[in-house]
């Protein structure tokens, strides 16, 4: 069975270590939050310049100066910190964020991403995402396997405008875990219920499989 | 020398059609809501808006591009405005499209007098066309060069007769940055005190790079994406 | 994962002989004086330390210097100091000078990711030999590369257990940017508090950028020159 | 009569403008503060990282933590700011500084200026010379005319290895004012009681001499 977007996330949480710092994009990458570890403290990091981004507010606290970078009201957590968006990004650039976890139109075998811009549609713009892709030290892309019409987004060129090139890690999508490797999308690990063939089967670019791939534990 | 000035209008009051001018703010959070309302009324046109985002169809810049007056936006993020898709498809606006970190590091550039800075992002993308590479390391860096703006418009919390600057959580944004890089640079805070009653430690920008402050009224802060949680 | 640590012996029990550490600080201002105490203390030798001075001949760097644990200073000005001017000019120790704005941008560039930055200042000069200079609108800069460092030591006035820091007066100077600009850093603070007691808007170097933290003991805070004005 | 350290820093205080943000070096420049005409504000930047210096505290009343460039205890006036050396130096590169007044061992005719280093001697460095000279937009040297040999300090070329190039836009000595142009050090004003014929015997490099060259009127 394909993965729900909350199983997706709770997956791509096991990736985190106590006192990571964590930048997680809108959509599926938001809800990794609501699954880090018992035992394990992240510090969640805003583009828009704060280190100890908290849950979203109760109803009634909502503060027009608090925002994230998806400009959603949110709330700090002790120990959080302001800062303006030079140094936000500069402390990205310099990898200092440990682990940044984002959205993806297509990735290619070699770890390019395009996430920004279709040709024909209204462009909304990169926001912080092409600084992210080319500063993070390690790239997380959290999708579902195939676009709308069935395509699938793990490819052995994007055909998107580029937002990055050979930047991302690992993919979890809803199908499966892949790594990016040399050779190409390394399958690490199934949805529970689907098989390498399927995987096989939605994935176009280059895939690697090796030896029994075990299923996700949630 | 006075910094004061009794009014956004006031405040506002040489900006020419065609200038360049650039705003603070991330969406709705920390944008100088009085000196845009005041742009709005003194009517100015063809100008070219440099901000992280450009307003939603009502608010923000979105008042500007309500009015015509924006010929061109350099952003990193822009659209949640069925105004500006208009403009846009129909060839009235001209957008500029650049990643957020070399939006905020060509503010810095700017305020710290160097001339360029090199950014990895948009490496071997679209946004590298044009632009000279060059690695460091095995590394690729795009060479991106500094604003240059007539007119910084920014909005802080509090602020003192000097032009000393203090913002409020992230509505701080890019509006130090701005603030920097700006020939001329306005100022519109909150609450505006005599010299003296912020704590020099406080200060996240130092006067000598604010030339006019004023206190704002009637701030809506409005907010884009409400968003809260059940209590248990 | 904890960033305190219980005393600065701790703080620096894997620096090594041969490590490139920096050292905030201006003069005798700010200066990470446990840190100090206890590098002497280990007695690693064939250290580079970067840092805006060399501290005088029975204070801050120079009680290092003393223990001739120093290979190499780089600084923009030295020499309050007859141990060092010894040891400089009998070759025992290797100085580089680097103007104090120059020593500044280059850690600011490394603790924001750029890997170097231009700047006008030596163009002309000695400075500016075996360095590529380019033209920006007819003026001229130097090129000048980011710092890469083992180590960065620092003294904050404030520091929370989650190594967040806020700096007093003149005492924060180089102390902010050499924070980011270590591999690791180590940061000696004043008062450590838990994690929310500092106001989140007064933070001048995130604990994204500090490793290590621990209330330092017994600053002398010793002042360089006491210069003072008679009550009229 | 040359003048006396503090009339060349009272010279140079005429320069000052209502609004200013100035840096003053140490030495001769220093005493500038002193000397701010009446109805002139001027803002004192310290490049450790102060706006809003301050006169040297009461006996007791020094802070460790409170010290400017020349490493002495001072004060701070109301409307002060604090920031990092790379601010600091930013806003001297920015050309937010209006006016920086230093020492100088030489001059050149075209401007260039040396003053931090003699072959031979013990070499404590730059500071923040080298930045100022390269960034501030106006500067001037404040000097005697020669050295302690009786050598011009306003030479054709510097001998000593130079600070700056073509940076200096105006010198005040202890025996006139001289502006930099594109001929050559130009006298604008003589000492009281100084004449021309000494002053041009004093300055190696070359002089103009334009017309009648009033006195300084202290």
């Amino acid at each position: 069975m394909a993965l729900t977007k909350e199983q997706i996330a709770k997956h791509i949480a096991k990736e985190l270590r106590d006192g990571y710092y964590v930048n997680l994009g809108i959509g599926i990458p938001t809800l990794v939050a609501n699954y880090i570890p018992e035992g394990i403290n992240v510090v969640l990091q805003s583009e828009n310049g704060l280190l100890g981004m908290g849950p979203f507010p109760f109803e009634g606290e909502e503060d027009p100066d608090l925002i994230n970078a998806g400009k959603q009201t949110i709330t700090t957590v002790p120990g959080s910190a302001f800062f303006d968006s030079a140094m936000s990004f500069g402390m990205i650039r310099a990898g200092k964020v440990d682990l940044t976890v984002l959205g993806a139109m297509e990735v290619s075998e070699r770890g390019d991403i395009a996430n920004w811009k279709i040709p024909g549609k209204m462009v909304k713009g990169m926001g912080g995402a092409m600084d992210l892709v080319a500063s993070a030290r390690n790239i997380i892309v959290a999708m579902v396997h195939s676009n709308p019409k069935g395509g699938s987004k793990l490819l052995p060129e994007c055909t998107l405008p580029l937002t990055g090139v050979r930047c991302v890690r690992k993919i979890v999508t809803d199908l499966a875990e892949l790594d990016i490797t040399n050779e190409g999308f390394k399958l690490i690990a199934r949805a529970p219920g689907v098989s390498v063939e399927e995987i096989k089967s939605k994935t176009a670019g280059k895939l690697i499989v090796e030896g029994d791939v075990p299923e996700m534990i949630f | 020398m006075k910094k004061i000035v009794a009014s956004a209008d006031e405040a506002v009051s040489d900006i020419r059609d065609g200038a360049t001018i650039m705003l603070g703010g991330f969406g709705l959070c920390g944008i100088p809501e009085n000196c845009i309302a005041a742009l709005v009324r003194k009517g100015i046109k063809g100008l070219t808006c440099i901000s992280n985002n450009a307003g939603v169809d009502d608010f923000g810049i979105g008042l500007m591009l309500n009015q015509k007056q924006v010929k061109k936006m350099i952003s990193s993020y822009v659209g949640e405005n069925a105004e500006f898709e208009r403009q846009l498809l129909s060839g009235e606006l001209e957008v500029e499209l650049i990643p957020q970190g070399t939006l905020a590091s060509r503010c810095l550039a700017a305020g710290y007098g160097m001339p360029a800075i090199f950014t990895p992002a948009g490496v071997g993308t679209e946004v590298a066309n044009g632009k000279e590479t060059r690695h460091f390391k095995d590394k690729a860096y795009l060479l991106e060069l500094a604003f240059e703006v007539d007119f910084a418009i920014v909005k802080a919390w509090k602020g003192d007769t000097e032009g000393n600057l203090i913002y409020r959580e992230t509505a701080r944004n890019f509006n130090p940055l701005m603030a920097m890089a700006g020939k001329i640079t306005i100022a519109e805070v909150e609450e505006l005190v005599p010299a003296g009653e912020l704590d020099p430690d406080h200060i996240h920008t130092p006067g000598i790079y604010v030339h006019r402050i004023f206190k704002g009224v009637h701030y809506e802060k409005r907010i884009e994406q409400r968003t809260v949680r059940k209590v248990n």
